[in-house]
């Protein structure tokens, strides 16, 4: 089996104050983990969805993928050459292969460029003359549906639809091997969500692409990824194929996700696991288990012990105590 | 006393731009039952913040009522004058909005903005302090007496929106509005919020008209629901009619494209294509034509009328008037 | 809160040290001797000797810089060449003048200005509101020795209503107080419409914000509102650009002070300049950079005072 | 630019902005053929006139006729402007750009630099050089750019540091831009903006600036006319004569409220946004 993408405990650390700060305040340490333990790999033409709510550490996760963070301690490899080593010159030839889809559709794409010049820009980042832009960029703009003349506009004159679609149009301009996409339908309407994420999966099956998708909605995850990855206060807190975790979720976390989505009937039968409170802070983690402060099963063990890794099969793990 | 705590009747309201007049609501009927609660779904430029601006009376400047009544216990209150409807405001009627962080002054502590807002009360300093201790103890927030000389940036989203909804309801309003008041919360937090609203319903009594684009959460937590549609209400319906049986194709369009709905995992899924028409120049006839499945002759150039399709369900579409 | 404020006076007493060195370089990188040039063309060798060696300016300038700021820490700013009085004693005999004339400006301008653009936001777009953007926006522009020259020809030497020249006599309040009036407004005119334009801005700006909103969803009472829930917010920003306005207002004050011969640090610097003085230049430009440390230091503080947000996060 | 000209002229401020900035720049750059006398030409016989048909403004108590001189003036007040927030634009941006974008060390010394330079009272600075090098048009012009560098630096990196945090940089960074084309790219044409609307609100206070230190005899060398020099001869003559001070002060009014009006207009027309910031 051959890996696109492997992550091995990667941690990634986020300074909160000043040394001096820390010295005076008394806090033993002056930084958070904003991922820890993560660990996953990405199989060539495969997608790999990373689930979690704001201040999980998803999108830091993201970011140390692609280099644009560092990663404190673990490893992070690329068709088998390490990320977190890499020189400016070798993170450089490493972005070409891959390409990044951003949250803000608008907000990503470069306010004063026309749609033509963005989604050829990465030609002109890395040099490639070989090609004729103005025929790249009519390319482009059909694969992910928009029609030529989009080219000359402006992104404040696009929808939050299209100005997606010209981030997708970007994102594919060089040929990447793994796309990463950070809430591809985040501030959509539901009426136009579907259109991306079919988007998405065509692009898949036609240019056989992996994905990295990262998202706060399990409805997204269903109908686009392979693989799911839950994330609680920056560890995974479950991973499995995603057709398992959603026809049996065993980590509690999952289970109050799964049903905080309830599906748009009156009569449907509510088994909704509400959760106490709220995250904690990352700067002062619950012991035993992160999650028990929250969990509505919680046991002795959890407030006293890490959760051990628990298998389920070979590709769906999990840490609990009690999974379900 | 009409059994109905909120009348809309034939509601427009257009605002002025420098192309002509946006026509942001058009025609709009809806009733707020007393004690229940009343869902408006939409996505976005429906018009379902113009329709809550209007019935707060707080409308940007540039907004105009060429039609229409908003009655409201029994009174129109397009008819009062400034004192009267700031008289209404917080006490029989409250909001609770979407955005949490920004809702609640940045350089004001809780306690005084929860004590500020009793100031029709005739009651002592340490009086109005104890109802605020008290309110915030009703929506869940622990050790209140002493969160109350705190301000808004010391308290999470979740945490803030609670405190929204307890200055609502502290005045126990006869009409609460809702505006989106999950949106901006993880979806754990949602399932909270959505059931301390409803446990706070029951116990005070009051009706609520609940603004979402969720739909599962409308399903959830409502009585009625009304869809808009580019400024219109397209259907409405008890929550069993509209989810149950669509009478409009947005309506029906939406269902089937809320992803929470799809069990089976589709590699193709359902949209609505194309786009909001252009609210300044109306199209003639249906408003919904252009991205209609079923669209017909009569839609291009007559206006469906409101019609009753079952009961209590009404809707405005010709296919159902065949 | 304490590091903070720790953090704040080292950056300032950085910023005096680097501000008092340049003036040193300055000073000595210009072609010419100091003393021969203070002593005029005629001076014997012998004279300019002595001088430098009085001077200190027979030393490389390392030590010279070094041995200011020794003296410094002992509260010394060395000797006036001319009257051979201790440089502390002038600038400190100047300083409350200006302290004064700035002060009484600022507070006037802050009087009229504050109110007007809370008028003008509330009453955004009638005939006042405009009247009074264009009147601030005359005033921010003209520049305060005109202001001050106009004046003083204006209501002084044609109508004669307010004196002339000088700060009053000693000791006679109401004296020293007439003579504040014309120099007070020439700097404070500007001020006026600055403050007015930037209240009105951030007025308007607070009052669009959500929470406002909110309150006037509670059935607040306007005035209420206004004042309570959007004013605090709103001048929030004046704090701060009178903190960083504190150098405009010493320049302003240096013209004021000469048009007006008023005693002050502004007419002390200009005359010691002059008269090639150079201990009194020295510390008189320290005395005015500390000043506006000081000042937006202070500002910063207050700001950190009124705001919540920003008090926590330090 | 000839919309936004037409833009300009149909907003009243901005009208008489454009109006007044039209007149004293026509009459300074054609101030050969306007001007009825040589501004410098020394005529004991006529001094100290007031206005009549033969000298608009009077004569000064050379004689000299005080129009021409107004007019003349307007060259050295606009020279001055041009030059120097040209200049210290450039180097602004460039200083500002870089402490917003590079490093944090970095930032921290060029703000540094740009602190300690704005502690000086601008004036006071500007009388200390002058001092010591001696007066003259150039000192002037290098003064000022000096003590006007930091509040473009200082705009230019606010500016750049709001741009960086957005995603599109992020962006950029992650298809794997250069620093280079990032800062000329995606940067620069952003920070412009706001900054060109700032230089053009500037011009005021530069003239102002030169006026005043001509005033205090620290500028351009007599006989050369400035508005300033006008003023400080009026000073000196104010129990004479009023006329020396109105015919100083009336060019420095007209182009410091031009210039405003002009620059609030094109700002309110470019970016409304910005009421604040400014």
């Amino acid at each position: 089996m051959s890996a696109l993408l492997q992550v091995e405990n990667a941690r990634v650390r986020f300074r909160v104050c000043s040394t001096l700060q820390a010295l005076f305040g008394g806090v033993s340490d002056p930084c958070i983990d904003a991922v820890r333990d993560a660990s996953f790999s990405i199989d060539e033409g495969e997608t790999f969805a990373l689930v979690g709510e704001s201040g999980s550490g998803k999108s830091t996760l993201a970011l140390a993928v692609a280099g644009l963070l560092p990663a404190a301690e673990g490893s992070i490899r690329f068709e088998g050459a390490e990320v977190t080593t890499m020189d400016t010159a070798a993170l450089k030839a490493y972005r070409r292969h891959i390409a990044f889809m951003w949250q803000n559709p608008v907000g990503s794409l470069s306010p004063r460029l026309s749609v033509g010049a963005l989604i050829t820009e990465p030609y002109r980042i890395h040099r490639v003359r070989e090609r004729d832009l103005k025929a790249e960029s009519a390319r482009l703009l059909k694969m992910v549906g928009l029609p030529p003349e989009f080219a000359a506009r402006y992104p404040h004159q696009l929808s939050g639809g299209q100005a997606r679609r010209v981030g997708v149009a970007r994102a594919l301009a060089l040929d990447p091997k793994l796309i990463i996409a950070d809430e591809p339908t985040a501030g959509l309407d539901v009426s136009v969500q579907g259109e991306i994420l079919n988007l998405l999966n065509r692009l898949r099956s036609d240019l056989g692409v992996c994905m990295f998708v990262i998202t706060h909605n399990l409805n997204v995850v269903r109908h686009i990824s392979d693989r799911t990855a839950i994330m609680y206060l920056g560890r995974f807190v479950e991973q499995g194929p995603t057709d398992d975790i959603f026809a049996r979720p065993r980590h509690p976390y999952t289970l109050a996700l799964l049903s905080a989505n309830p599906e748009p009937d009156p009569d449907a039968v509510l088994e909704r696991i509400e959760l106490k409170g709220e995250i904690p802070s990352l700067r002062d983690r619950p012991a035993g288990c992160e999650f028990h402060t929250r969990c509505p099963f919680v046991g002795d063990a959890c407030r006293q012990t890490f959760p051990p890794l628990h298998t389920v099969s070979a590709a769906h793990a999990l840490t609990c105590h009690f999974p379900r | 006393m009409s059994s109905d705590v909120l009348t809309v009747t034939d509601l427009s309201v257009h605002y002025r731009t420098d192309h002509g007049a946006l026509q942001a609501l058009r025609h709009v009927n809806l009733d707020v039952p007393r004690g229940s609660i009343v869902g408006v779904v939409g996505e976005s430029g429906c018009g379902k913040s113009t329709l809550i601006a209007s019935i707060i009376r707080l409308l940007a400047g540039n907004a105009f009522i060429p039609n229409g009544r908003i009655e409201f216990e029994s009174r129109n209150l397009l008819d009062l004058d400034e004192a009267a409807m700031r008289d209404l405001r917080g006490n029989r009627m409250s909001v609770v909005f979407q955005d949490p962080m920004s809702t609640l002054n940045p350089v004001l502590t809780i306690g005084r903005q929860m004590t500020d807002i009793q100031y029709r009360r005739n009651a002592s300093r340490a009086d109005k302090q104890r109802r605020a201790v008290e309110m915030l103890a009703r929506v869940g927030i622990s050790d209140p007496a002493s969160r109350l000389g705190q301000f808004p940036h010391e308290f999470s989203g979740g945490m803030q929106q609670r405190i929204s909804i307890a200055m609502a309801l502290q005045a126990e309003p006869a009409l609460l509005i809702a505006d989106e008041p999950t949106t901006a919360l993880d979806a754990t937090l949602e399932v909270q919020i959505i059931h301390l609203l409803k446990d706070l319903q029951t116990n005070i009594g009051c009706s609520i008209l609940f603004i979402s684009h969720h739909l599962g959460v409308i399903a959830e937590l409502c009585d009625y629901v009304v869809v808009m549609y580019a400024g219109e209400i397209v259907e409405e319906g008890t929550a069993r009619d509209v989810f149950h049986r669509p009478a409009h194709p947005y309506t029906e369009k939406l269902l089937q494209c809320d992803p929470a709905g799809i069990a089976a995992k589709s590699r193709s899924l359902p949209t609505i294509p194309g786009e909001i028409p252009d609210l300044v120049e109306l199209p003639a006839g249906c408003i919904f034509k252009n991205r209609c499945g079923y669209v017909m002759e009569r839609c291009d150039n007559v206006v469906p009328a409101w019609t009753e399709s079952a009961g209590t369900h009404f809707v405005s579409c010709h296919r159902t008037q065949t | 809160m304490l590091l903070y404020l720790i953090k704040r006076v080292t950056l300032g007493v950085v910023i005096v040290m680097l501000a008092v060195t340049l003036l040193f370089c300055m000073i000595h990188l210009v072609p010419g001797d100091p003393a021969r040039i203070l002593l005029g063309p005629r001076a014997t060798p012998e004279l300019i000797a002595s001088m430098s060696a009085r001077m200190g300016l027979d030393l490389p300038m390392p030590v010279q810089v070094l041995r200011f700021f020794a003296n410094l820490l002992r509260g010394d700013l060395g000797m006036d060449i001319i009257t051979n009085r201790p440089v502390t004693e002038i600038v400190f005999g100047q300083l409350p003048y200006t302290l004064w004339l700035i002060f009484t400006a600022i507070v006037f301008a802050a009087l009229i200005g504050i109110p007007l653009g809370c008028y003008s936001a509330l009453h955004r777009n009638t005939l006042a509101d405009r009247i009074t953007g264009v009147v601030s926006v005359a005033c921010i522009t003209a520049p305060a020795f005109v202001v001050a020259l106009c004046s003083l020809l204006l209501f002084a030497v044609t109508l004669q209503w307010f004196p002339a020249v000088g700060a009053g006599t000693r000791g006679d309040v109401a004296d020293q107080a007439v003579h504040l009036v014309l120099p007070a407004f020439a700097i404070g005119l500007s001020w006026i419409g600055y403050l007015a334009r930037l209240v009105r801005a951030s007025m308007l700006e607070v009052m669009g914000e959500n929470h406002i909103r909110t309150a006037r969803a509670y059935g607040l009472p306007e005035r209420v509102v206004v004042y309570r829930y959007a004013l605090k917010l709103a001048v929030l920003p004046t704090v701060t650009v009178i903190g960083v306005g504190m150098g405009f207002l010493l320049s302003a004050a240096l013209f004021t002070e000469i048009v007006f011969a008023r005693p002050g640090i502004g007419k002390l610097i200009y005359d010691s300049i002059v008269t090639r003085n150079y201990p009194v230049v020295m510390g008189s430009v320290l005395i005015s950079t500390v000043l506006f440390v000081i000042s937006t230091t202070v500002s910063d503080l207050v700001n950190a005072w009124l705001d919540p947000r920003i008090r926590t996060s330090l | 630019m000839i919309d936004v000209l037409r833009r300009v002229f149909g907003d009243p401020l901005g009208r008489i902005g454009l109006i007044l900035v039209t007149l004293v720049t026509v009459g300074a750059l054609f101030a050969a053929f306007i001007a009825p006398y040589d501004p410098i030409a020394l005529n004991i016989r006529d001094r100290l006139q007031d206005p009549s048909a033969a000298h608009f403004l009077g004569t000064d108590q050379l004689g000299r006729d005080l129009f021409s001189r107004v007019l003349y003036g307007g060259q050295v007040a606009l020279k001055v402007a041009l030059i120097t927030i040209g200049v210290a634009l450039f180097i602004g941006v460039a200083l500002g750009m870089v402490a917003g974008f590079g490093p944090r060390w970095l930032d921290n010394a060029i703000m540094l630099f740009f602190d300690t330079i704005r502690s000086f009272p601008t004036v006071m600075f500007a009388l200390a050089t002058v001092a010591l090098v001696g007066p003259s048009l150039e000192t002037v012009i290098a003064v000022i750019v000096v003590t006007t560098i930091p509040n473009y630096g200082r705009v230019a990196r606010t500016q750049t540091l709001s741009i960086k945090s957005n995603e599109y940089i992020k962006a950029e960074r992650a298809m794997g831009a250069s620093t280079a084309r990032m800062l000329s790219v995606h940067v620069l044409p952003n920070v412009m903006g706001p900054l060109m609307i700032l230089a053009s609100m500037d011009i005021p206070t530069v003239i102002a600036l030169e006026a005043g230190l001509s005033f205090l005899g620290m500028g351009v060398k007599p006989p050369t006319p400035s508005w300033g020099s006008i003023l400080n001869d009026g000073y000196t003559l104010i129990r004479n004569t009023p006329w020396p001070i109105v015919a100083g002060s009336i060019p420095l009014l007209m182009v410091t409220l031009g210039f405003t009006f002009l620059g609030e207009s094109l700002r309110d027309l470019i970016d409304p946004k910005l009421r604040r910031t400014v």
